[in-house]
């Protein structure tokens, strides 16, 4: 896998996440990721693998990464000045073609790729409600930056008192529904959601490479056994997914 | 291969030569990532194949570890025929070494078989690190005379075609010369080495292969002391994560060497440009290095450890 | 111990009753850094003695490897006679274990009858990775034949007093069945691996013992297999180097926890520390994690390496 | 072994090497090291063991290491702001009752304990010459910092062409001789020095742990066989190493 050292231009801490900005300015489409880690490979070889993160946004020539600091290599990128990254990977959201309205769920850090969703949908003209779900407020301050957005927390500090499922109603009425955030949330949103229309799911898997060498991604798919998350995916039909 | 540089990074295995001395290690190297493999690597060599599809094990697969990793995939593919079919797209303009296990003896030699009279394939290595089902799950590479069994039977269902040996460290030295004796034409050292780790908040296990950086120097023990002790061309694999590392393999008796768990974390054609430009500072070519260390030292150092 | 916040840290091990379940392993901690040792470890645990003195390898002794060393020491101790004239140094109001060595069955039989009696050792631990001059030098525990002979003599030489037995992750279930059968009261898991380290420019080779987080993997995996197969305490060692490293072991199975190179880099109190915190965020005392995961893991999950 | 995390709050490339300095206000002995390595282990364990450095400098609040980049560990450390250092280690120099004028001789990155040791033969008010032989102009520029000093470098680029031994004339006189570099150095001011009055050599072994644990900095000496240099070194009597 190929690393491209980059600086980040600007951090900014957005209650429990971290923003980080680099340039980039080859594509990049709503709901791929990067493999990213610290810069100084070799150097020292451990921690060993760089961890995938979606892209939070991008404007043609810079992308921002949202960061939760969960072990030693995102806790190893929040404080970094020079990161390497990967070129964007795997499959992105479905945004053609849409014939109606749109709705974007995120749970927690899932919701990283909806705010390039979100202005890919804007610059395509397609109506969208957002719906984010999150632990509490110091973690829900970055709803902020979505205009509008329904906000709920699982301990009531901040908007609706629950989580992202009990903001959003008739979501079978949507003509697209994406979601990204934990497992049991995805699942719950398949069930909700229906099976008309676009139905699309970003799912979370550990990773070894992201360039589909490992086979360690791998979710379980309907008929086939397990797929790749990191070349199938991370974006899947809600339902090809045997959840 | 010769450098711009003037360094001749050609070696040769088991009478197949190689532009350089590099090939993926199997079971790392997907068709999506080729790309990454051309004008770098020797040989080709895709992950294991197995009669039947398998489909792996449940997610997840993956942990990592001190500079390391460990997984269990469980030897996913989509067997032989569906393989075999494919097999085109393996076909980067270099020789193909396939990879091959099964649950039983009569399981390998029905691959060997059909691979013996295919072409394309330039040589088989057989991944003795897989239970055998016919003998309570012990590994094939449980002791020498479960190697010899399955190594005599393959040789056997290959003639004339080159086929490596694919040995974990566990009983490497044994398991080494039983399978020299038994009609190997190479051997490969390591394969990953049964590991666990273990979340301590979850509370949940992996059980699987340990890989990567970490192993580099059991490994490297192991093709020194094996290399030292057979006739048979080693191909090292274990950590192999920079230039010279593979100049390390090299000195201690390797003939080639592959790249595994580093090609997800940097790109191979690094390593092969690191390599080259040890050679250029050192003045050999790659062919020189193999076992320049082994008459020397093999006696000399102490082995003895604590 | 109780911290201050109330967790219990104290474990048994082979009947002993220890503060804390830390020992340092042999070999890891001098006279000079006692210092380190007082309020930390459950029990002290001097580097190996052998009858008579050894002055070591020559150097270089040590590489570093990543994240891990191997050292090649060679045992340089003083010797059993000035040993045990110095032993008080080492009574700093913990339970006392000692390591011993040989190179004949006869040797390690020797040292056992002169701690017998002696009332200052609460147990002794039997270093069986050190080679057997009588059997063309493999080490003690390179089979079940060996370790049984040696151990059965040295159980017989140490009547009443609890003795341990120190292996290494080669071979290592089916030595520990066997030390077990012959009488073992404790094992401790893993002694360094076999490894060796290559410097490239200067074409010397290191051969030794890798240590460090490096092999924890491999530790973890082996206390996890063996606890789950003997009756007899195991003690984990192999890389341990934060609290929740020593979790990790006693959830494996361990009765208690060795920590080594570690203490090279960091203080040992901050270890405790950082497992004191553990328990106290999984409210939990010490004694309690030990094989918490064995009954339901040993079946349930995969252990396939690829 | 316990480590504080010092910041660097100077850092001076000189010729070769770099200097760092960092607060410390404990009693340094001319002659002594620390183990040291870059901020953030546990993150990264990967290299793991810390590096012996000398002291080149202390004024009593402040002290100074000279680093040579030659692998990861110093690479590392030279680009560093944040560093864990050991408290001082080790056997110093032999500085008291000097009767009579002393040697100083340092020969590449040994050059680094001749700085303090001549600070505090001077407010000892002991005489003493000092010889620094480097392998070229380069790295003989940290020379500039040492007054009066003799200077020799391999490759004839400044002062005299030759080792720090071709600098030195009738070095058994000395009262007092101290010496750091390579071992063949050492052991040719070993034979050229005499045995009358102080001859110290600090020596340079790999090190594991730095306090006397691990046995692996073993040099050896006269009927012992092999000793710790972290413990009854780095600093030698030039007559009990068995070179
Ligand atoms: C496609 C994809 C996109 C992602 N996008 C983002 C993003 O935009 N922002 C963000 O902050 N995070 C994102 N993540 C999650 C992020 O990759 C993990 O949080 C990160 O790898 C953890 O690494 P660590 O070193 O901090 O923690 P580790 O020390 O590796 O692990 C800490 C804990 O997290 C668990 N863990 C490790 N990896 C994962 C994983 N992939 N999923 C769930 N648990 C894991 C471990 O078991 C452990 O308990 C994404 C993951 C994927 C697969
Ligand atoms: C008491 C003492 C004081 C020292 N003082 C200084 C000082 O003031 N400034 C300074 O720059 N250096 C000093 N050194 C040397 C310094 O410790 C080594 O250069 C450093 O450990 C190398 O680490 P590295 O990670 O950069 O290189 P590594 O990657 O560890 O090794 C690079 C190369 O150096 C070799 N090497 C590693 N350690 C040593 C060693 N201890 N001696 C010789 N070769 C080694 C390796 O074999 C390898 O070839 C001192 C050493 C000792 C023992
Ligand atoms: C994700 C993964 C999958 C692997 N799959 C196979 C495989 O199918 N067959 C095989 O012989 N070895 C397999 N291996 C082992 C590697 O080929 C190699 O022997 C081992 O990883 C050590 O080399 P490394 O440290 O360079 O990765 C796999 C290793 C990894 C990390
Ligand atoms: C420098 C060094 C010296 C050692 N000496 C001994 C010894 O004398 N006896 C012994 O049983 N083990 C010895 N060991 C092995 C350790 O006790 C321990 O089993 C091993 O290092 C793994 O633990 P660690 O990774 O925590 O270091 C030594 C290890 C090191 C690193
Ligand atoms: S992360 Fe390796 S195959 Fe997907
Ligand atoms: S460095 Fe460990 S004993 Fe000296």
């Amino acid at each position: 896998m190929k690393f491209y050292g980059v600086s980040v231009e600007e951090r900014e801490e957005v209650g429990g996440y971290t923003l980080l900005r680099y340039r980039w300015d080859g594509p990049v489409e709503p709901g791929q990721f990067v493999m990213a880690r610290t810069a100084g490979f070799l150097d020292t070889l451990d921690p060993l693998l760089a961890r995938p993160l979606s892209f939070y946004d991008h404007d043609g020539e810079v992308a921002s990464l949202l960061l939760e600091v969960r072990g030693r290599g995102t806790a190893l990128l929040e404080r970094s000045t020079e990161i390497e990254v990967s070129a964007p990977l795997g499959k992105s959201f479905s945004i053609n073609g849409i014939d109606g309205r749109a709705s974007l769920l995120g749970g927690g850090i899932g919701v990283a790729p909806m705010k390039i969703l979100s202005r890919r949908l804007d610059e395509l003209g397609v109506d969208h409600d957002i719906f984010l779900g999150f632990a509490d407020s110091l973690n829900s301050r970055i709803s902020r930056d979505f205009f509008g957005a329904g906000v709920a927390t699982v301990d009531g500090s901040e908007g609706v008192t629950g989580t992202v499922l009990d903001l959003v109603e008739g979501m079978e009425e949507y003509a697209a529904v994406y979601a990204c955030g934990p497992n049991p949330m995805l699942a719950a949103v398949k069930r909700a959601a229906g099976t008309e229309g676009i139905r699309e799911l970003s799912v979370e898997e550990r990773m070894g490479c992201g360039n589909g060498s490992c086979n360690g991604c791998v979710v379980p798919v309907l008929d086939r056994g397990y797929v790749r998350s990191c070349i199938e995916g991370p974006v899947f039909q809600a339902k090809v997914l045997a959840w | 291969m010769v450098t711009r540089t003037g360094v001749d990074l050609g070696v040769e295995l088991c009478g197949i030569p190689l532009e350089t001395p590099l090939i993926p290690a199997s079971g790392t190297l997907s068709k999506e990532a080729l790309d990454e493999a051309r004008g770098v690597y020797g040989a080709m060599l895709p992950k294991t194949v197995t009669p039947e599809p398998r489909p792996g094990n449940p997610p997840p697969r993956l942990a990592e570890t001190p500079a390391g990793m460990i997984n269990s995939i469980g030897l996913q593919n989509p067997g032989a025929d569906r393989f075999l079919e494919d097999l085109d797209a393996y076909d980067i303009g270099m020789p193909l070494m396939i990879s091959v296990a099964g649950d039983t003896v009569a399981e390998f030699v029905t691959l060997c078989e059909r691979l013996a009279d295919d072409v394309r394939v330039s040589a088989v290595e057989l991944n003795l690190s897989c239970p055998n089902v016919e003998h309570g799950g012990l590994t094939f590479c449980a002791g020498p005379e479960s190697v010899v069994e399955v190594v005599e039977s393959c040789r056997d269902a290959l003639p004339g075609k080159p086929m490596l040996v694919k040995l974990t460290n566990e009983g490497v030295k044994a398991n080494s010369l039983a399978a020299e004796d038994a009609g190997a034409d190479g051997l490969t050292l390591i394969n990953t080495i049964p590991a666990m780790s273990i979340d301590p908040h979850a509370r949940t296990v992996l059980r699987g292969g340990l890989s990567g950086p970490a192993i580099k120097p059991v490994a490297l023990r192991a093709v020194y002391e094996v290399s030292g002790a057979v006739d048979i061309p080693v191909v090292g694999c274990g950590g192999v994560t920079r230039g010279t590392d593979v100049a390390e393999f090299m000195l201690a008796g390797a003939a080639a060497v592959q790249v595994g768990t580093a090609s997800f974390v940097r790109e191979p054609q690094q390593v092969l440009e690191e390599f080259a430009a040890y050679l250029e500072k050192e003045r050999l070519g790659a062919a020189g290095l193999t076992g320049l260390l082994q008459a020397s030292y093999q006696k000399a150092t102490n082995s003895k450890s604590e």
